[in-house]
């Protein structure tokens, strides 16, 4: 029989340490969180202090806790699972319901056609762009600078006005159904798109010059926070702070879903430009540089896209899938982003595991964050960019 | 590359028929089934062989099965350099649902672990920080079995609507 | 300016007290403004307006609606905080700055007191905020509040030696520590023919020497990229996490008073204090102190400009700047100014 | 708080123009904590950004409880989060406000039936002054629910009558015609007698 502790452990604080000059040494405590400017959100940290140098750091998690699992048990309808989707992870609420969408599909054996493919893939990058920019500019925020967060801000708005108009909605969707969309991209979708591709190219540039190549924000995020590749690995780090690492896995070339096959991009990996690889620059840049190859995305996804093509085709009137298990992954923002559904000929899902990419990052942060400042745990809680609505579901 | 069948095989060869159950199926990926006291001396296996080398964990997932009675984990493997994938599932009786745990193995598998014991209770030997994670401490029962009654109080706040 | 209020005022004692409130009023008038001026330079450096409703024109009024309300703001001491520091420190921090402006002279017909060590006694005095503040972190009982507290100390102790070190490079050409003397060595326009004959033209060095002071100055003012104490993302508010109301309000009084501190003394020492910059065109007791406060405010707003634009360094290289690049540099730099004086 | 303490029996025309002031002030400059809970926290930090821009009105974020004015409640309030809440509530000084935004935190929004650790409505645990609906608002629906509360402390009285730190509705007719009642002294409420065990063991304790 294993002991299992029930309850938290007490707060140890270890007796005082004579330093050797007379004067008595302590390590403090102190939690960071639920409650603090640069957690992003409700995320609790209980931090070992000597001094101001991490001893040890204990992520709590479950404060934002919304019971997705037991939603999407209870809904009584596959479909009705897609916004609990949207708000689990609320920054990219677009790869989260292309992820269930694809799933559902592949259950069922439905084949969406093209127009739709291309839609969905033009939302979702358009999502990743929208998702890394405030990732970026959040991260610019935690090292104290202020500006950069705003102007990144700005070009989500234009993002979001684009998905504002095809599906209504700001923030949460609900635009992508299981076997098609909620309806079809307005009229001067393809025009939009275009203009915002080209006002957004030089951001990229400016947003190096304010941000990413400025001598302080390198000082502080260079060879800090440093994530080695096995250790990325073996604790299933996804997504940009993997690449950051500098291993080449995209499942959007190494298992590609979708159509992602059908387009010419590279997969950024971080280099150690500033420093060693898997710091927290490495982690910040490949995010920026991948917006970059979004673009080229959208830009070949807006050339090949037909303009025929019902939206609705396919899209099931009952969804009941025969009994079978599936599990799905995609490639949203953060990283690996996998649904496992078990359904039993109901009419709703007898179990839905989210497996979220943020969730399995954090899960990283005690092991990078030992010899660190203060100060660096808030970069590499930054840089490792969580969404506790993933986190804790 | 290999199929589940192939690993099966390999699997059989070293540990024996007993602890392995291969369950192919026509609608979804196959899967094997593994006894709950084996599993960790089949993950160490399956991480470390040359021509497997699943080097991480996607996934793990707690799962009640209401008819049977029974409590099960649901593994998803991966390899990043093999490039193929494998399920492995172990299932125990819903009262005393005991797992080896596979911290040591895949990292991953340490707050995936707290988590299937949060919402199902299925307990995991040798795990070094066994808790609730997501729910409180003092939380009752295990939101995620099929027969959950939830609290009406919780610290003097109600629960339901 | 004391002999004229002398002469309006029989009584004595009330003649010095009107001549001892001039800088506050300047401090509050100018708070009041800056704040204002703060929050507009940083809407408009990030694509946006700022205050604009309050009071009507461009939000005119923000400052003073923020100062009514923080009077009315309950004044919280924490149970377990140490309640008689607690409520001293933001009085003595406010003391500190505010008790260095006597040896500014806001014009030439104003200066608060002649002292002979004037630069000494400014570099003193200041040295209490930091006091305060470990007195604010520490009788908070917060950690966070405490952390801020302990960087503080370090900060500002480590920053005072550079400072101290291009001042004297200063007191080396002018020979004197009174700031009066300072300002009018630097009157007249014969530098190059046309240029003032401000401190900052004297050598190639003074200008090197303004530049790590400049630096020295936003550290101890503890302004972006140094503002570590009280660093919103990491340490909540540092060793104000605790402080509300009015309490409060004076760390933010004390924090602007400082910042135009500073940079009146940063104006003083390089760029010719109250004198005028166009030789005896506008020159005169009235137009010296529009025109120190003008330069003064200047200062403020690069100040500003910085905080909106760069990140914030962390304290191991806070300290590696000043202790390894700053302070070798000065004192080379004072010998060279040293050598620079000998020889022209 | 001394002002706001000392209620006045009667009305004068130095107190009135008193409360103007005051109440001018605090509505002037209404100073958030700088806190997010869910998907909300993303749109509040959108009205905070540069196309919206809650500078304009003077609002600006405080991380620190003891300096904020206003608390927005930005997300989903999970049973695990609500006693931090009520500290955090608790932590700030007066005179204190409470926006409510987004249905969860309203009322449990989309989690209201199934979610079993979620606390439905932030007011079983702090009085909230505006309610702001919508899952998430919109920019433009918080910053209304900021008008809404800066017309709720215009009415504000150092006079007795609306008792301000009780819950009020606004009735707004259009124009400057707005009447301002205690939710307990409407019609509605005494026909419906809504019963909050927890919000009023929370008054009864801090002394209203």
């Amino acid at each position: 029989m294993t002991t299992v502790k029930e309850k938290s452990p007490e707060v140890s604080v270890t007796p005082p340490v004579d330093a050797g000059n007379g004067l008595k040494t302590q390590e403090m405590v102190v939690n960071m969180g639920p409650q603090h400017p640069s957690t992003h959100g409700v995320l609790r940290v209980q931090l070992t202090l000597n001094g101001e140098i991490v001893v040890k750091a204990v992520p709590h998690i479950g404060y934002l806790h919304r019971c997705f699992e037991k939603h999407s048990e209870e809904m009584d309808d596959y479909t009705k699972v897609i916004p609990y989707v949207d708000r689990m992870d609320y920054v990219a609420a677009m790869s989260n319901e292309l992820g269930y969408a694809i799933a559902m599909e592949r259950m069922m054996d439905i084949q969406v056609n093209d127009r739709v493919e291309y839609i969905r893939v033009i939302m979702a990058e358009l999502q990743r762009i929208a998702s890394h920019l405030l990732a970026v500019g959040t991260f610019g925020l935690d090292i104290g600078a202020f500006t950069p967060f705003l102007h990144c801000f700005i070009e989500r708005e234009k993002i979001l006005d684009i998905f504002e108009k095809a599906s209504g909605a700001r923030l949460l969707y609900n635009y992508i159904w299981v076997g098609g969309l909620m309806n079809d991209v307005p009229a001067d979708f393809k025009k939009d798109t275009a203009a915002f591709i080209k006002s957004f190219r030089p951001q990229i540039k400016e947003l190096n010059d304010l941000l990413s190549d400025n001598k302080i924000f390198v000082e502080r995020t260079a060879n800090v926070g440093v994530l080695p590749e096995k250790v990325a690995i073996n604790y299933g780090v996804s997504g940009p702070s993997l690449r950051g690492s500098g291993v080449k896995w995209d499942l959007r070339r190494d298992d590609p879903y979708s159509i992602y096959d059908r387009f010419d991009f590279d997969v950024i990996v971080g280099e150690g430009r500033m420093g060693t690889v898997g710091d927290c620059w490495d982690r910040y840049i490949v995010r920026v540089w991948e917006m970059e190859e979004s673009l080229k995305i959208i830009e070949q996804a807006l050339d090949q896209m037909p303009d025929e093509g019902d939206v609705h085709e396919a899209v099931p009137k009952k969804i009941r899938p025969p009994a079978a298990e599936i599990y799905c992954r995609t490639e949203t923002p953060r990283g690996e982003l996998g649904y496992y559904i078990i359904s039993n000929k109901k009419t709703s899902p007898y179990r839905v595991k989210a497996r979220a990419p943020s969730f399995v990052n954090l899960s990283v942060l005690p092991a990078i964050s030992v010899g660190a400042m203060v100060a660096d745990m808030v970069a590499i809680i930054g840089s490792v960019d969580i969404v506790l609505g993933e986190v804790d579901r | 590359m290999k199929s589940t069948e192939e690993i099966h095989k390999l699997l059989v060869d070293q540990f024996g028929e007993e602890t392995l159950e291969y369950k192919p199926d026509e609608k979804v990926d196959p899967w094997i089934v593994v006894a709950a006291g084996k599993i960790q001396e089949v993950a160490k296996f399956l991480r470390d062989e040359t021509g497997l080398r699943f080097d991480s964990l996607m996934c793990l997932s707690g799962v009640h099965y209401e008819k049977e009675e029974q409590l099960g984990v649901t593994y998803h493997l991966a390899s990043t350099s093999e490039k193929h994938k494998l399920t492995l599932k172990v299932l125990m009786p819903q009262e005393d649902a005991q797992v080896q745990s596979v911290e040591q193995i895949w990292k991953t598998a340490d707050w995936h672990e707290r988590e299937a014991f949060d919402m199902f209770g299925i307990r995991f030997e040798g795990h070094p920080d066994h808790r609730r994670i997501l729910c409180p401490d003092d939380w009752e029962g295990y939101p995620l079995r099929k027969d959950y009654k939830v609290q009406e109080f919780y610290r003097g706040m109600k629960v339901e609507y | 300016m004391l002999e004229f209020l002398e002469s309006v005022m029989p009584a004595g004692p009330m003649a010095v007290f009107v001549f001892s409130i001039i800088p506050l009023m300047i401090i509050l008038l100018y708070a009041l403004f800056a704040i204002w001026m703060e929050r507009k330079v940083a809407g408009h450096i990030q694509d946006r307006l700022g205050p604009m409703r309050v009071g009507g024109w461009h939000g005119w009024a923000q400052t003073i609606a923020d100062l009514l309300k923080m009077i009315q703001k309950e004044d919280i001491v924490p149970a377990k905080a140490d309640r008689f520091f607690f409520k001293m420190a933001p009085f003595i921090a406010f003391g500190a700055s505010y008790g260095a402006f006597v040896a500014i002279p806001l014009s030439s017909g104003y200066i608060g007191s002649m002292i002979d060590v004037g630069v000494f006694y400014i570099v003193a005095i200041t040295s209490l905020l930091s006091i305060s503040i470990i007195m604010a972190g520490w009788a908070s009982n917060n950690k966070w509040s405490l952390l801020g507290a302990m960087r503080t100390a370090a900060q500002t102790v480590s920053y005072e030696v550079p400072t101290i070190a291009t001042i004297l490079s200063v007191v080396l050409v002018t020979g004197t520590l009174n700031l009066m003397e300072v300002t009018e060595l630097q009157s007249g326009n014969s530098f190059l023919g046309f240029l003032p004959n401000w401190m900052i033209f004297h050598s190639p060095f003074m200008v090197i020497a303004f530049v790590i002071f400049f630096v020295a100055v936003l550290a101890e003012s503890h302004r972006v990229p140094f503002d570590l104490p009280e660093s919103e993302s990491e340490l909540v508010g540092g060793y104000q996490t605790e402080y509300s109301g009015m309490r409060w309000g004076l760390f933010m009084l004390t924090e602007y008073a400082d910042m135009l501190l500073l940079s009146l003394v940063t104006v003083t020492l390089f760029f010719g204090g109250w004198n005028s910059p166009f030789g005896p065109f506008l020159d005169g007791p009235f137009w010296g102190a529009f025109w120190m406060l003008l330069k003064g405010m200047i200062v403020v707003f690069v100040m500003m400009w910085l905080r909106w634009t760069l990140p914030r360094l962390r304290v191991d290289q806070l300290m590696n700047l000043c202790w390894k690049y700053l302070i070798p540099l000065s004192f080379v730099n004072l010998v060279l100014i040293a050598l620079w004086e000998m020889i022209f | 708080m001394g002002f706001l303490d000392t209620q006045y029996k009667d009305s004068n025309i130095i107190v009135v123009s008193l409360e103007k002031a005051l109440n001018w002030a605090r509505k002037s400059s209404l100073w958030y904590m700088q806190f997010g809970l869910a998907c909300c926290a993303i749109e509040m930090m959108a009205t905070a950004a540069s196309r919206y821009d809650f500078d304009r009105f003077g609002i600006i974020p405080r991380s620190s409880p003891r300096q904020a004015d206003v608390m927005i409640v930005a997300g989903t309030v999970t049973l695990k989060m609500a006693t931090r809440i009520q500290r955090l509530y608790e932590q700030m000084s007066e005179p204190r406000y409470v926006i409510s935004m987004g249905s969860c935190s309203n009322c449990g929004g989309p989690y209201w039936e199934h979610g079993y650790h979620v606390l439905k409505g932030v007011d079983r645990v702090v009085p909230v002054d505006v309610y702001v609906p919508g899952c998430p608002p919109r920019p433009e629906a918080l910053l209304q629910g900021f008008l809404h509360l800066q017309k709720k402390i215009m009415n504000e009285s150092l006079v007795e009558g609306v008792d301000p730190t009780k819950a009020v509705v606004i009735e707004d007719q259009g124009g400057e015609n707005v009447e301002i009642k205690n939710v307990d002294e409407t019609e509605e409420h005494k026909k419906a007698q809504i019963e909050f065990p927890q919000q009023d063991a929370h008054r009864k304790k801090s002394g209203s």
